[in-house]
């Protein structure tokens, strides 16, 4: 594992959920969500989950970041600007990151390298999925399926 | 082939009721689909009825059972079952095949009803059922069908809800009938309790079978008449047969199917099934039970016979008619002759629907007109009507050698006159020959010879989808007779379970002699009675019966039915009123004066507690009502309707719970 | 240098926390889901980082099987969390959640 | 001898790799990467160049005219002239735009295309950068494109652009669904999302003649057709070019685009038509394998371009002969036929499968794939909703 390339990819994905968090204007948030979700899909393929990051990139970016800007597209009257920003919540999630980074760092057995491992190939989590997870997977289509008709049902305009 | 139709054979009675489900759902237009759904089903049954027909030619008395479990209470288990035997299969053929020239003659009598389509439904529905009666091997399906048959009666003959006679009609039919199936009920229960199971036939240990049988003893009489009065109800025997000649109000096909030629024969039917009980413990074929039968069918044959005379209604001449062969029929059975009053019951069948198909289509060619002296001179304007009309009225007086009913009944006085407890029977039938021979000359003088009348001055014949039907009948009652002569007598031994032999010698007896006497002098008699009734021109269709002229009394009697609904009227009815009025002022007074009572009683009660609750218990709980509220009002200040203050106090909580981790450990 | 698993931790906990703080901060009800979003990626990235510094590796690989599925999950929810800021705003005609606030106590 | 020819283009990356023997294992790594996408550029560009004027000569043809012959021999040079003329072009970017995600979106949009191509087997040996689940990573990365169109509609803060993204978007991603969904019977067939073992599964032949490309089989074909128009689709060209339909919107989502930003939008479309192409040879038509055995002499990637050639002459060919369809019958011809034949194709494929791959199967899928398409069409109307319009007052 890569060093270097864990230091830049880790740059790029805290400063681009950090710009997503803050800034100013939404469409840029929301652009910047998108690049935050490209660099932890590039830390999954650090850590050699390769479909995972390319499932994560797929649907993020090819999803749910239009669905997102999309929104923003359809809400755009009251949020060019959005000038509201609520300073506890800053100190509120400093705290939390400050209690989890002493909470990892105080756990010693945390402290180690990754082993070599057998590649994980598509057809592993393939096979994963149509055997031990199959009916985990029925229930997912399911839900995705409920989803789907639920916020249609829901952004449908109503009928006056 | 025989196992396969035996597990099919609940196809039979199935098909006909999915047809009437799916013609319900039809709309009210698609009167074609509706008649096309309804004759498929019944074509569907003839066909499965000739099919299993054929098994039973092959043996002697042939019977295959097929049974099931319903459902199992405690350790006992309800079984029901289908039964196939020679009684079943004639049956299952009549039935159907009747009802498919019924069903083919309503097409065109119903063409311009505006419920058609409910009409055909509930004209399926009503074979289905009746087919499934006849196929029961369990006395409780049996029931349960008999049930639907009469519901399906009941629907049918208040089919022209909107007049108020019809609604009566049905209304007296299903009460009167109820009255005779509680007593079949009871039986049923009786019998239940006795022999522990209802199965008629089960490998030997059905309830008419020796082991089941055996069981019974002394009161296999009471359960024998019990099980009658529902045959007395559902078959019109006196004092149960009001409701018969009222039930005319339905449609004439409904007449013709339900009131002639099928429902009413299921009281001969169960009989005849259930014939073991009746004939349990009997010398010489005589029980005590039979007995009860035999001389409820005389009075049942005679008095209808009587009354038969002096009506006016076609179709009420018609439906006495019936009530009186009926009669004839629980006579045959009650004497031994089982197969002598089946094969009435199959013969009648076909010349009776044959009868009420042909009124029908009188009625249908004089716009509605049910009054026989309003008619006339038909003869000319409806041939084929009154060729096939009169092949029926000789079928149904008897004439002898080509027609199905000389020989049947013949077959009913041959066994008549041989019971040996009373020769009474004999003669009072022979007298019932001569006067159904009668009645039968007097209608058909009225309708169909002598001038027309007010009704029948425009009359035409009927489209051929009616005319059709009624050929098909008059050929099946004259040719049904080849296998019912004594020379060949086919049916007999099919029903007997024994094989036919051909003899031409036994067609020259004795009885034939008698019978062709006894007919001829009925219809001789008619014709010089009414020679001059059916000359009467129109301006004096009024005009007086001749018996009428002759004895107004004996008339009035005859024509108001010998006043038996009228008897009801002030016996049973009244009765019940009173008992009803007693009831009421019981509830009244009487129970509700207990119940206000003791009302009072919980009242003072009542007063004396809420004065502990108002000052004692109430004050406390008040007081803790008013803590709740206000801790409520301080918590549901907590309650900002900010999201982002709920998710706030989540992660403060997250970090609330990961330092009492670190400070665990 | 070789990234140890705590590294890894850390700057999950990291993304988790600038989740929180866009959910938190911010007035707009599409911060609050991108916030959310962001804090399920990085418990997903905790799952597949588990996955590949056990010691003994699984067959099948559940952490990887967790975060396909959260995926999956997450993306419905964002699906009708969207749907639902879409209907409020139509309703309310706004997305400012400090207005949303009809279920005060 | 036809091996060297075949397989010079590695050799002649390793010849240059070799020169780094004594170097880092990561500056290998770099310099291979870099040499792939090195030469990737150089041949994808120099095709772009070539199509956009073969493009215009084709359709002329089509339409009756000579089409562009001035510049160079055969007007073969007019790329160069056009690239030269964008490049001084003034760049304009409106006042009101947002012009940070104005200026990414082409970029965005060149980037993802681009990144397409290297998972694409051009030959044997010549995938540039192989990965496990490499068709769906051309499909995740191809994804990104709508987020691309989307920002230029909305950075450009003008209606036409707007509108145009919004079409572009509603049409990529109702398209998007049955165009994977007919990769899917491949790569369950294959059991693989990798191309190179897909293309190897198209390798053999029947009686060493006719290869075993999905394409020849029932179910690949039906896929084949659906891959490709949904592909037409995916990279907006006729008929379905109504996000940028220039008689009604202007020219979408780069309405306010010039000079060489315009380029880079207009070069993104053609790569993004290369890409789709390239998976649909190395989907369908057995990728760089030969169409018969004794053709094998000649190199791979050169009947790789060859049969890259073939589709994009099919896509000119489109462009020059069909006309523009309406919004709403794209949308119901993707929901109502398109995704329901897709799944059929998924079934026909298992049943092709089960029944052993052989004649059998083919009748059986093939089967299959009539009775659905029948039913949809007697369901849909086809023969009433399709039928030559008439004209009644136009005459």
């Amino acid at each position: 594992m890569n060093g270097a390339a864990f230091i830049v990819i880790s740059i790029l994905t805290l400063a681009a959920a950090l710009a997503a968090a803050t800034l100013r204007k939404l469409m840029h948030a929301a652009l910047s969500f998108a690049v935050a979700f490209v660099g932890i899909a590039a830390f999954f393929f650090l850590l050699g989950a390769e479909f995972v990051g390319l499932a994560l990139v797929f649907i993020y970016i090819g999803a749910v970041a239009v669905l997102i800007v999309f929104t923003i597209l359809l809400t755009r009257r009251d949020i060019e600007k959005d000038r509201g920003f609520n300073w506890s919540g800053v100190i509120i999630a400093v705290a939390v990151f400050c209690g989890l980074t002493w909470a990892i760092l105080k756990t010693a057995s945390l402290s180690i390298v990754a082993p070599h491992i057998r590649a994980l190939t598509v057809k592993r989590i393939g096979e994963a999925l149509m055997t031990s997870y199959v009916w985990p997977l029925q229930c997912i289509g399911l839900l995705l399926t409920a989803a789907l008709i639920g916020a249609l049902v829901l952004a449908m305009e109503e009928k006056r | 082939m025989n196992s396969g139709i035996i597990t099919n054979l609940w196809l039979i009675p199935a098909v006909p009721c999915a047809a009437s489900l799916a013609i319900l759902s039809l709309s009210n237009a698609r009167r074609k689909s509706a008649a096309v759904l309804a004759v498929i089903g019944q074509v569907f049954a003839l066909g499965m009825s000739i099919f299993a027909f054929l098994p039973t030619l092959q043996t002697n008395s042939f019977r295959a059972v097929q049974n099931f479990t319903w459902f199992t209470f405690g350790d006992q288990a309800l079984r029901l079952g289908f039964v196939l035997d020679p009684l079943a299969a004639a049956m299952l053929v009549m039935i159907s095949l009747v009802g498919l020239c019924i069903f083919i003659f309503s097409i065109g009598y119903m063409a311009g009803d505006k419920n058609f389509v409910r009409f055909f439904a509930y004209l399926s529905f009503f074979s289905g059922a009746m087919l499934g009666l006849v196929l029961a091997n369990s006395l409780l399906l049996l029931f349960i069908f008999w049930e639907l048959v009469g519901l399906a009666s009941y629907l049918l003959i208040g089919f022209w809800i909107e007049r108020p006679s019809a609604a009566a009609a049905a209304k007296k039919a299903f009460i009167t009938t109820r009255i005779g199936d509680m007593g079949f009920f009871l039986g049923m229960l009786w019998l239940y309790k006795r022999s522990g199971t209802l199965l008629f036939y089960d490998g030997g240990s059905g309830c008419l079978e020796s082991a089941g049988l055996a069981t019974l003893r002394a009161s296999a009489t009471f359960i024998a008449l019990l099980i009658f009065c529902g045959a007395m109800g559902k078959s019109g025997q006196f004092p149960l047969h009001v409701w018969l000649p009222d039930a005319m109000e339905g449609p004439t096909p409904v007449s013709a199917l339900i009131h002639a030629a099928t429902m009413v024969a299921a009281g001969v039917f169960l009989v005849a099934r259930v014939y073991p009980l009746f004939s349990l413990g009997g010398i010489n074929g005589v029980t005590s039970s039979l007995t009860v039968v035999v001389w409820i069918g005389v009075t049942t044959a005679l008095m209808a016979a009587l009354i038969a005379i002096a009506q006016a209604d076609i179709k009420r001449i018609l439906a006495y008619s019936t009530v009186s062969q009926l009669g004839l029929m629980m006579v045959s059975l009650g004497v031994g002759g089982v197969a002598a009053g089946i094969m009435h019951l199959l013969a009648h069948g076909f010349f009776k629907a044959l009868l009420f198909l042909g009124s029908g289509s009188v009625i249908h060619g004089c716009q509605g007109e049910h009054d026989i002296r309003k008619m006339g001179g038909l003869r000319r304007l409806m041939p084929v009507t009154f060729v096939t009309y009169a092949v029926g009225m000789m079928a149904l007086s008897g004439v002898p050698f080509f027609f199905s009913g000389a020989w049947t009944k013949e077959e009913i006085l041959r066994a008549t006159e041989h019971w040996p407890r009373s020769h009474a029977p004999y003669f009072l039938m022979l007298a019932g020959v001569v006067l159904t021979a009668l009645y039968m000359t007097r209608q058909i003088i009225y309708v169909f010879f002598g001038n027309s009348r007010v009704a029948s001055e425009r009359a035409h014949e009927s489209p051929r989808v009616m005319t059709m039907p009624l050929i098909a009948l008059a050929v099946c009652a004259i040719f049904f007779s080849v296998v019912l002569t004594p020379a060949w007598p086919w049916l007999h031994a099919y029903l007997r379970g024994e094989p036919a032999q051909f003899d031409v010698a036994r067609l020259i007896q004795p009885m034939v002699f008698v019978s062709l006497v006894l007919v001829g002098a009925g219809i001789g008699l008619g014709i010089w009675v009414y020679r001059k009734a059916g000359a009467q021109d129109r301006q004096r269709s009024a005009e007086i019966d001749p018996l009428e002229y002759a004895q107004p009394a004996l008339f009035r009697f005859l024509a108001n039915k010998m006043w038996i609904d009228e008897l009801y009227g002030r016996t049973v009815i009244t009765f019940s009123w009173a008992a009803a009025r007693l009831s009421d002022w019981m509830d009244r007074y009487f129970w509700d004066g207990l119940v206000r009572g003791f009302g009072a009683v919980g009242r003072v009660f009542a007063m004396l507690t809420t004065s502990v609750d108002e000052h004692g218990i109430n004050a406390g709980v008040d007081e803790t009502t008013a803590g709740t509220r206000g801790l409520g009002r301080l918590m549901s200040k907590a309650h900002s309707g900010q999201i982002q203050t709920y998710l706030a106090a989540l992660a403060v909580g997250m970090l609330a719970l990961l330092l009492l981790y670190a400070w665990l450990g | 240098m070789t990234p140890t698993l705590q590294i890894f931790l850390i700057v999950s906990a990291a993304l988790f926390s600038i989740g929180l703080l866009a959910a938190l901060s911010r007035r707009h009800a599409i911060f609050i889901l991108i916030g959310i979003e962001m804090m399920l990626a990085a418990a997903n990235l905790n799952f597949i980082a588990f996955w590949r510094f056990a010691p003994k590796p699984h067959q099948p690989p559940v952490g990887v099987m967790l975060a396909l599925f959260s995926i999956a999950i997450s993306a419905a929810e964002a699906a009708v969390g969207l749907a639902m800021v879409i209907v409020a705003y139509r309703h309310y005609r706004t997305t400012n959640v400090d207005q949303l606030d009809q279920l005060k106590g | 001898m036809s091996k060297s020819i075949d397989q010079v283009f590695p050799n002649a990356k390793q010849w240059l790799l070799s020169w780094l023997a004594g170097s880092p294992s990561w500056a290998i790594q770099v310099v291979s990467i870099l040499t792939n996408i090195f030469a990737l550029l150089a041949v994808f560009l120099t095709l772009f160049a070539l199509i956009s004027v073969l493009e215009r000569k084709i359709l002329a043809r089509i339409q009756n005219r000579y089409g562009p012959n001035r510049v160079g021999p055969f007007g073969l040079f007019q790329p160069i002239a056009d690239g030269i003329k964008m490049l001084i072009k003034e760049d304009i970017v409106p006042a009101r735009a947002d012009k940070i995600v104005h200026f990414l979106a082409p970029v965005l949009i060149a980037a993802t295309a681009i990144l397409t191509l290297g998972v694409i087997p051009y030959g044997r040996n010549m995938t540039p950068f192989t990965i496990d689940g490499g068709i769906l990573f051309f499909f995740a990365v191809g994804s990104a494109t709508e987020l691309a169109v989307f920002m230029a509609g909305w950075g450009s803060n003008n209606k036409f652009s707007m509108l145009g993204a919004m079409r572009a978007i509603a049409q990529m991603f109702s398209y998007e669904l049955p165009l994977i969904i007919t990769v899917l019977p491949v790569v369950m067939v294959v059991g693989s999302l990798t191309p190179d073992r897909i293309v190897a599964a198209q390798a053999e032949y029947t009686f060493g003649l006719v290869p075993r490309w999905f394409v020849f089989t029932p179910w690949g074909a039906a896929a084949f057709i659906l891959f490709f128009v949904s592909g037409l689709v995916e990279s907006n060209r006729t008929p379905f070019d109504v996000p940028e339909g220039e008689s009604e919107i202007v020219a979408g989502h780069m309405t306010e685009y010039s000079g060489f930003k315009y380029a880079t939008f207009f070069m993104a479309e053609y790569i993004g038509m290369f890409a789709i192409s390239g998976l649909g040879v190395t989907l369908f038509l057995g990728g760089w394998h030969a169409p018969a055995r004794v053709l094998e002499i000649i190199p791979s990637y050169v009947w790789f371009f060859v049969k890259l050639s073939v589709l994009l002459f099919v896509y000119i060919w489109v462009r020059g002969t069909l006309p523009r369809t309406r919004i709403d019958q794209i949308m119901n011809v993707a929901w109502k036929f398109m995704l329901p034949m897709a799944f059929t194709c998924i079934i026909a494929a298992a049943v092709w499968h089960y029944a052993g791959r052989g004649l059998r199967g083919w009748l059986w899928s093939l089967l299959v794939i009539v009775i659905v398409y029948t039913a949809l069409s007697i369901l849909l109307d086809t023969r009433r909703k399709f039928a030559q319009r008439v004209y009644r007052f136009a005459e």
